[in-house]
């Protein structure tokens, strides 16, 4: 009988079992990445607006309050997008006559809405309800960032289950006082004394409750 | 195949038509003080191993490793998921429900001892190894249908390529090979 | 260790009983028919039995596009009845490839010499039925594409799977045993390929089987190794096979609903996957020793001790039958007495009485000893019992659904014909696979083979 | 080609702003010329209905549903979604909240009070208004489902002439030319043909046409309508009495043959009050008992406590021997001739009538002749009923005529070539009216033939011009209740297609340039309403959904003497003409389509697939025969029969009804329809084809014929037995008095501590549901709700024939007795929330799980579809996307789903959850304002919908609650509670009031 290989096929069938065993586990880590990176979940990309709206300007700029634009976050699952009328309150007489606002009068004189791309976007079966968050002390900047410092508006947060879980799991964590739910710079060096004392005051559901599945699924 | 000849030896094999002489020629090397012994056979064929002086099998061994970590992991996993990483009130059973667990906890047993046992018995017996000195011995495909052979390794102390040549003869084979690398 | 069962200990051959190898063979002569079956060219008419499973493969894959475009409302499932044809195959298919795992390792363990004839391709058989099987839960789902749910794997969501489901167990059950069984098939196969990589004239073949031998040389460290493996391997599969089937049966064990929610299941529903894989083992070795002319190595005597088991087998799964009819009674259980009666009497009732037929009166055929000898007639038999094993699956998935606890929501069941396509796709599958196997894999165990042999009885001749 | 462009770019434009983020304003969109174009040039489809075989626009939607799915998992990226703000904000609209509005629907004239509630502008739930009198918060199937007529994408669209597009001011154009013929002939051509009219306006401008154009003639027809009442009522007091009951003060009721707690004018008001004098609470035994009289099994019929079912030939008999035995005014003569059972029926009614004079109510169905209306209305009045239980006053309906006679004179008028100019306005005559009258003969003689609709329908047909028809919900009108009570109807959206109202239509012909329906309705009640302050007035009416005041104050009517003696007269000389019994022939009885009503509902998919309340068909009507007919004929269910009456034939399935008397027959008009929308045309047979003037309700003498075919029927339950199963519990009050307990020995319920595993605690809220099986009409009013609330699909009779119902809550029907003398019981089936439910522990992905306040929760999103939950649940309550059921492809029906709902897509299972978008819209509230949710703030969809308030949902914990002291009753009890589910839904035994003289019988 002769050799049917060559010697070198040793190391290369052992090696390459090893390399199996490694490109599999180094597969489903590259998908499980994938399934968490910003690709899927367009976390801090900016998408293309029909107009490039600054909330770092409006909000650290010029100090407006959320609630200027956003009407109906303290009373409505929805935030709310202004009207195309809100923004001309100040912008008929302010860059009136500037290029990149075009859209917005357009809007306004022919009738027709801006048509935004949505930023933050929850899959349809995922109910969040604003009003409520609000109400128990989730400040704006925990899900959506440091708005006032972004130029253009990006996704701050995954928006993932596993993501929505930790605060739902640990309220204590993310609480604020609701004087400070709008304010984008609060800071407290105390959360951990804080936040179980406020989880108790504004009555937080406990974790059992706020994991139920029915809590935000339906 | 053509490649360059190697001076140095695997070793000699001695080719027999039958396991009796297998197993007898295997004794005689033994009590001749060989050490480094091998036996190539289309069979398993009983006592060879101890006549050879083979350390008994650690497979079992790796079995029960395999079976310890299945059974950790079956368990640990489901109690970890249902009673940790996220409890919920299934049909009203506890987040711990034991012996709804045991099943998965068993299969898995199964599956890692099993995993070991193959990986483990490759591992032993360093495999794959695709290239083998003793495939150079022509005669040596015949060891997969009816031949019998001893082969003793040039490793052995008491190896030497005239010597053992003529103690391989002396076991009244069909054939002694030099064995190549 | 001192003993070595199974492949390693020959032993004697019971004077009394006919050989379980015909006399004048050799270890080259076992080799070189068997792997001659292998190496030698393709006979024409394993083209045409091929290409006409693959045609039914085809159907298959045609029904499956089918099923994932429209949903798995073309099938006959509705409410109450919410399984029908898709898990009966499963279960039918699951239970065929128990006689695999049974014959290698139980029978082993027993040291059941008449095995090592027909253990390959039984295990093979094996194979390729879990293989059919594993594809059932897969169409069954509403949503196939998001079956990986069902795998434990940190996913975004922050959700596992549910372990307190049997069909979580079915999962890990059934791939462990695809698994173990893969394993232990490919290891039995290590020296057979190492054979045949020796015998190939081809270059490629030379090749192929080389890589799969990975440098089997058959020394008697490999072999000492590879006995406390298979061993091993063994002893884990016992288990193994009985914890498939039972958690198959749990499935409905774990139920509530009447003519399910039964504690006699686990054990009934082994010996009636035992009792189909035997069937279908005879089903398959009938037809292939004749074709291949190898009815030296699988021998009248291995059809009957087969019969024997079927016989047995069919024995356990007719008490089962009875016991249940027994508890409905006993129990005096409102629903369950209906479930009994309905099965019996109700619109379903031809299936059960087919399922009787088929599976209790038929093969008391095989207390004769002459007919037990009939080939022809054990391969009928084994035909009827396959048809009465899938009958008792229906039975017991259809007829407790149909009609369970409030009338008002009873309905009827029947296959459509994208069922049937699919079940017909699937037995394409199984015979394609098989072709292959029979093809370019030894389908008898020439390692084993040599072991029975008069020349491998070492210690006889010592003493 | 330029239109698939206009109709991508729609498309597009659509499906960016889908979803819960959809917003814009319809007003726009509808306006929206491209989105016009669309809905007219693509046809969506609507129900599933599932054809073998794929062609390639099937398999792209197919392929495109099932990319779409994959968007569901999780490891696929989410399309980038638009997100489309409003360009000014109307001020009263926070988005995301909806918001309710009151108004009402009319069935057959008559007003229930409405809320409707609103998101973004577009309705999706129908609610009763809790403080109208017809109401008290209730609705019937009809109302619920007006939502998905609005959206009906089959509905018509466009305005036609001669199937050529117009424009209105075309329309109003060509009107005012003909107006301007007629006018010399003081409009001698002109012919007005409605419904049964109760509208103060539209009665306003019909009387101002008539002044205008004195010669013009106003015809009023109802398919289903009620003139054996009106002309009972003008036969007894010699004028037109609008006739009322009050349940609330009635001891003994005796119904002859009226349907009158579901199909009657006030049947909510009555089926409330009428459940309310018989709840037996906390000790508190007192029941009122109903005898009813019937042909065709009525759901009325199911709750009597006494039920006698006769052919309808022998209602007026019964009533004679009622008359003679109560000794009521002059009535002599020979004894009638009763059968044992029927007399001992009536002396026993009538010694309960006597015993509670001025407490008992007799009423006759719509379809008994006006002989015996007027024999009623003499025996309440000899009883002291009237003025107490029985209630009459002015007519409620504007001009309440002899509905035949009036089309029958119409026909005459057209057929002799004296109408130049017809406006039909709703109804559809072509299709409904009586078939000897020959009226699209005669139509098709009118010159100048207009039509107002809502579909384009048979009418249409022969109709030189349609019109379409706006909506209920797109219309500003008025109407009247039972009671008289005025409902000023808003509008919640502008008309999507443009549609017009018969007020717009009328003020065509009045005004110069037309005005708005709002401007019409303002005028008239500027004007009628004297208010000090209008505004006030309008905007107080508009937001109670009633025109305070407007309920008709009761007045004495006293019956004329000798009615009585005339009705009796007239009765014995029908009884002349009365065939034999034995010719082998059956008698024939119509009836108004239980959930179709006259087949003016045929298109709507909510309604067909609404299982009939007692057959629980979907999808068709048929010949009901009772089983020993059946047994005669050699006739089974679903045997296809000719039906011949007078030489007119139809070719219909059979069914047999239990509780069917012998030797008749129901068959049920408003199927058949040969031109409507996709959903309703061409299923069921036209039995307005047997319909004569001489026998609107029932036919003596039909031929009924196997044909040798078979036809396969769609039906929900086919297994009306409980196999002596203790599912609905059933006791009369005198065992209920013996051992209040009852029922609960009738089954056996394991202790709660009885387990393995230690139970879980439920320390916040724990919901319940309690279903009060006495209170139970089987009207279907829940079913449709859950439906509307839960965007459950509708899918099609192939799939409700291989048992693929959605229906989240159904209502089992089951029968005990003997086949003729059947006692029918409902049982409102809906999840049960077991606290051990078996569901959620077979689920391998935790699909179903349980929340902290005990709902088994359902979560779509992570279905995989094993079907294992569905098998393992012994209720089988829980239902299988199949297929792709929800229609995601037709824009319109968007509109109407419940944004707070996932729709489901194919391969996941659903279910009840107690509507949780409900408890948590609630929780989300009270938790914003810091207080704890108030017992009864949350109802369920079905809760809400229900008439007699059998469905009470609460928190369990809280011991005060409702819910917590009906689980308290002696009689309750849970639906299998032998298998230890601990089910939160639990039910209160049925409980009957038999007279004992009759039980000893």
């Amino acid at each position: 009988m002769s050799q049917i290989f060559h010697r070198s096929t040793n190391t290369l069938s052992r090696v390459s079992i090893y390399a199996a065993v490694f490109v599999l586990a180094g597969l489903s880590w590259v998908l499980m990445a994938l399934d968490r990176s910003p690709y899927t979940t367009r976390q801090g990309i900016v998408l293309k607006q029909p107009v490039p709206f600054s909330h770092e300007h409006h909000v650290a700029g010029l100090g407006l309050d959320c609630r200027y634009c956003h009407t109906s976050v303290e009373t409505s699952r929805f935030a709310g997008i202004p009207p195309t009328a809100t923004c001309m309150n100040c912008h008929k007489l302010i860059w009136a006559d500037s290029d990149m606002l075009e859209p917005v009068r357009a809007s306004l004189r022919d009738d027709r809405p801006i048509v935004w791309t949505r930023v933050n976007d929850l899959p349809d079966f995922a109910y969040f309800d604003h009003s409520i968050h609000v109400a128990k002390g989730v400040g704006c900047v925990s899900c959506h960032g440091r708005v006032d410092e972004m130029p253009l508006m990006r996704q701050e947060a995954p928006l993932q289950m596993e993501w929505c879980l930790q605060c739902h799991r640990h309220p204590e964590t993310r609480v604020r006082p609701r004087a400070e739910v709008f304010n984008p710079k609060w800071e407290t060096p105390d959360q951990a004394s804080l936040g179980p004392r406020l989880v108790r005051e504004y009555g937080i559901r406990s974790a059992l409750d706020l994991t139920s599945c029915s809590t935000c699924h339906r | 195949m053509t490649r360059p000849r190697t001076v140095r030896l695997y070793g000699q094999m001695a080719e027999f038509a039958s396991p009796h002489d297998l197993l007898a020629a295997a004794g005689a090397a033994r009590s001749a003080g060989y050490r480094r012994l091998d036996a190539f056979t289309p069979f398993p064929i009983e006592r060879l191993s101890e006549t050879l002086g083979h350390r008994p099998s650690r497979v079992p061994m790796l079995v029960l490793i395999g079976g310890i970590i299945g059974a950790l992991a079956g368990y640990g996993l489901q109690y970890w998921v249902s009673a940790v990483a996220y409890p919920l009130n299934i049909g009203g059973r506890p987040y711990n429900s034991w012996p709804a667990f045991i099943p998965i906890t068993f299969e898995l047993t199964i599956l890692i001892a099993g995993i070991f046992t193959v990986f483990g018995m490759l591992v032993l017996n360093g495999l794959p190894t695709p290239y083998h000195p003793v495939f150079n011995v022509p005669h040596f495909a015949l060891a997969s249908r009816d031949r019998y052979f001893l082969c003793i390794e040039s490793k052995d102390p008491k190896f030497d390529p005239a010597s053992t040549r003529v103690f391989l003869e002396g076991l009244s084979p069909s054939g002694v090979f030099d064995v190549e690398y | 260790m001192e003993q070595t069962p199974g492949t390693g200990g020959p032993r004697a051959a019971d004077p009394g009983r006919p050989p379980l190898i015909a006399p004048g063979y050799t270890s080259a002569t076992v080799t070189d028919k068997i792997s001659a079956v292998v190496l030698r060219g393709t006979p024409r008419w394993w083209f045409a039995a091929f290409g006409a499973a693959f045609l039914l493969v085809m159907l298959l894959l045609g029904t499956l596009g089918h099923l994932f475009l429209k949903g798995v409302g073309i099938y006959g499932v509705n409410i109450p009845v919410g399984w029908g044809w898709d898990i009966t195959n499963f279960v039918w298919w699951i239970g065929i490839g128990h006689a695999g795992t049974l014959i290698s390792a139980i029978l082993l363990l027993l040291r059941q010499e008449w095995r090592n004839s027909i253990n390959r391709f039984a295990e093979a058989m094996t194979l390729f039925a879990v293989a059919c099987a594993s594809l059932y839960p897969v169409v069954h789902l509403g949503r196939p594409w998001v079956l990986y749910w069902l795998f434990p794997y940190p996913s975004t969501m922050g959700v596992w799977p549910q372990f307190r489901s049997p069909l979580v167990w079915d999962v890990f059950a059934v791939s462990t045993y695809a698994t173990i069984s893969l394993l232990f098939w490919f290891i039995g196969l290590i020296p057979d390929l190492a054979t045949l990589r020796d015998r190939a004239k081809s270059r490629f073949a030379q090749i192929v089987y080389g890589m799969l031998a990975m440098g089997w040389r058959g020394s008697a460290r490999h072999w000492h190794n590879y006995e406390s493996a298979y061993l091993m391997l063994a002893g884990l599969a016992t288990p193994l096979v009985v914890s498939v089937h039972s958690v198959v049966s749990f499935d409905f064990a774990v139920g509530i609903i009447p003519g399910w929610h039964s504690t006699i299941f686990p054990p009934y529903f082994v010996a009636g996957a035992i009792y189909s894989g035997f069937a279908m083992v005879l089903t398959l070795a009938i037809p292939l020793r004749a074709i291949f002319g190898l009815k030296d190595f699988i021998t009248d005597r291995h059809l009957q001790n087969m019969a024997k088991v079927m016989l047995a087998t069919g024995l356990i799964v007719a008490y089962g039958y009875l016991i249940e009819i027994f508890m409905a009674w006993y129990g005096d259980n409102r629903f369950d007495v209906y479930m009994s009666l309905n099965r019996m009497f109700g619109p379903y009732a031809f299936q059960f009485w087919s399922l009787i037929a088929c599976n209790v009166v038929a093969p008391q055929a095989l207390w004769i000893k002459r007919l037990r000898r009939s080939p022809v007639f054990l391969f009928v038999i084994a035909i009827i019992v396959n048809v009465g094993m899938w009958l008792e699956r229906y039975v017991i998935i259809v007829t407790s659904l149909h009609r369970d606890f409030l009338p008002s929501s009873w309905g009827m069941y029947s296959g459509t014909v994208w069922d049937y396509s699919t079940f017909v796709g699937s037995i394409g599958l199984f015979l394609a696979l098989m072709f292959l196997f029979i093809r370019f894999l030894p389908m008898i165990s020439i390692f084993e083979m040599r072991t029975i042999l008069p020349e491998a009885r070492v210690e006889e001749a010592r003493k | 080609m330029s239109h698939r462009n206009d109709l991508e770019s729609a498309r597009e434009r659509l499906s960016r702003s889908r979803g819960r983020e959809f917003w814009r304003s319809l007003e726009e969109l509808s306006g929206d010329p491209a989105f016009q174009d669309l809905l007219h040039r693509e046809f969506p489809r609507h129900a599933s209905e599932w054809e073998e075989g794929l062609d390639r626009r099937r398999f792209l939607q197919l392929a495109a549903a099932s990319l779409a799915l994959a968007g569901l998992s999780a490891c696929t990226r989410q399309p980038l979604e638009a997100i489309v703000p409003y360009v000014k904000l109307p001020e009263e609209i926070v988005p995301g909240r909806p918001r309710f509005f009151a108004t009402a629907a009319t069935l057959g004239g008559y007003a229930t009070g409405l809320l409707v509630e609103s998101h973004e502008g577009r309705p999706t739930k129908i609610e009763g208004n809790p403080d109208h009198p017809a109401s008290l918060g209730a609705t019937d199937v009809f109302a619920q489902a007006l939502v998905l007529g609005l959206y009906d994408p089959d509905r018509s669209q466009l305005l036609l002439e001669l199937g050529e597009i117009r424009t209105w001011n075309a329309f109003v154009q060509r009107l005012q030319a003909a107006l301007r013929a007629q006018q010399s002939q003081g409009g001698a051509g002109i012919r007005i043909l409605t419904g049964t009219v109760t509208s103060p306006t539209l009665g306003d401008q019909v009387r101002s046409l008539v002044t205008r154009f004195p010669k013009a003639r106003w015809h009023q027809y109802e398919a289903s309508g009620r003139d054996n009442v009106r002309l009972g009522a003008r036969l007894a007091f010699g004028e037109s009495i609008e006739t009322r009951y009050d349940f609330s003060r009635a001891d003994v009721v005796l119904s002859l043959d009226a349907d009158v707690l579901i199909a009657s004018p006030g049947s909510l008001r009555y089926a409330r009050d009428f459940a309310d004098r018989r709840r037996v609470r906390g000790g508190q035994a007192r029941m009122s008992r109903l005898y009813m009289i019937e042909t065709s099994p009525t759901a009325t019929g199911t709750l009597a406590d006494h039920r006698l079912a006769i052919r309808s030939v022998r209602v007026p008999r019964l009533a004679v021997a009622l008359v003679a035995e109560l000794g009521v005014g002059g009535t002599s003569g020979s004894p009638e001739r009763l059968a044992d059972d029927e007399a001992r029926f009536i002396s026993s009614a009538a010694a309960d009538l006597r015993g509670h004079a001025g407490r008992g109510i007799v009423v006759a169905g719509d379809q008994a002749p006006a002989a015996v209306h007027a024999l009623v209305h003499a025996i309440n009045d000899r009883l002291g009923n009237a003025g107490s239980t029985v209630l009459h006053s002015a007519p409620v309906e504007v001009e309440p005529v002899d509905q035949v006679a009036s089309i029958r004179e119409l026909v005459e008028d057209m057929r002799a070539g004296r109408v130049d100019l017809l406006a039909i306005i709703g109804g559809n005559p072509v299709f409904d009216a009586p078939a000897d009258l020959g009226f699209t003969e005669a139509l098709l003689k009118v010159p100048l033939r207009l039509r107002l609709g809502l579909e384009e329908d048979e009418t249409s047909e022969y109709c030189h011009w349609h019109i379409p028809e706006a909506h209920t919900l797109e219309t500003w009108t008025d109407a009247r209740a039972y009671d008289g009570t005025v409902t000023l109807m808003q509008p919640l959206i502008e008309p999507l297609y443009a549609g017009k109202s018969a007020h717009e239509l009328l003020s065509a012909f009045l005004d110069d340039p037309p005005r708005t329906g709002r401007e019409i309705l303002r005028d008239y009640w500027r004007t009628t309403a004297k208010a000090a302050d209008f505004e006030s007035f309008w905007r107080l009416s508009l937001h109670d959904g009633m025109v305070p005041g407007t309920a008709l104050p009761p007045k004495a009517a006293t019956p004329e003497p000798g009615a009585a003696a005339r009705a009796l007269a007239a009765i014995r000389q029908a009884g002349a003409t009365e065939r034999a019994d034995d010719d082998g022939l059956l008698e024939l009885n119509f009836r108004p389509d239980p959930t179709i009503h006259d087949g003016r509902f045929a298109n709507n998919g909510w309604l067909q697939e609404l299982p009939k309340p007692l057959s629980k068909m979907t999808w068709d009507n048929a010949a009901y025969i009772g089983p020993a007919a059946a047994g005669r004929l050699g006739i089974a269910s679903g045997d296809v029969v000719e039906i011949e009456v007078e030489g007119r034939k139809v070719i219909a399935p059979a069914w047999i009804l239990p509780g069917h008397p012998d030797g008749a027959a129901t068959v049920h008009f408003g199927y058949g329809r040969r031109k409507c929308g996709r959903v309703g045309a061409g299923i069921g047979f036209d039995a307005y084809a047997l319909r004569t003037t001489g026998a609107l309700w029932s036919h003596p003498g039909a031929a009924i014929r196997r044909t040798g075919g078979r036809q396969v029927l769609a039906c929900t339950q086919e297994h009306f037995s409980m196999e002596g199963r203790d599912l609905v519990r059933v006791g009369t009050l005198a065992a209920y008095k013996d051992d209040p307990e009852f029922a609960r020995k009738m089954g056996e319920a394991p202790p709660k501590d009885s387990t393995l595993y230690p139970g879980f605690k439920y320390e916040g809220h724990a919901w319940g549901v309690a279903i009060d099986l006495s209170a139970c009409t089987g009207c279907n009013a829940c079913v449709v709700a859950c439906v509307a609330e839960n965007n459950i699909p509708v899918v099609g009779k192939d799939q409700v024939r291989r048992g693929r119902e959605m229906h989240w809550l159904r209502i089992d029907r089951y029968y005990e007795g003997g086949p003729e003398a059947a006692d029918a019981h409902h049982q409102p089936v809906m999840c049960m929330q077991c606290e051990q439910a078996p569901c959620e522990v077979v689920c391998p992905v935790g699909a179903t799980s349980h929340s902290s306040e005990g709902l088994n929760d359902m979560v779509y999103n992570r279905c995989v579809g094993t079907r294992y939950c569905s098998n393992n649940c012994p209720y089988k309550v829980r239902r299988f996307n199949f297929l792709q059921y929800s229609d995601e492809t037709t824009p319109v029906l968007k509109l109407g789903r419940n944004p707070d709902v996932t729709v489901r897509s194919r391969g996941v299972m659903e279910k009840c959850t107690y509507c949780v978008q409900r408890i948590n819209g609630a929780r989300i509230t009270a938790e914003k304002e810091e207080r704890p949710i108030k017992d009864g703030e949350i109802q369920t969809a079905c809760q809400q919908a229900c008439p007699t308030q059998a469905i009470v949902f609460g928190d369990i914990n809280d011991k005060d609650s409702r819910v917590s002291r009906l689980k308290a009753e002696p009689l309750n009890y849970g639906l299998l509670e032998q298998l230890n589910t601990r089910p939160r839904t639990t039910y209160l035994a049925k409980l009957r009031n038999p007279n004992p003289d009759l039980e000893r019988g």
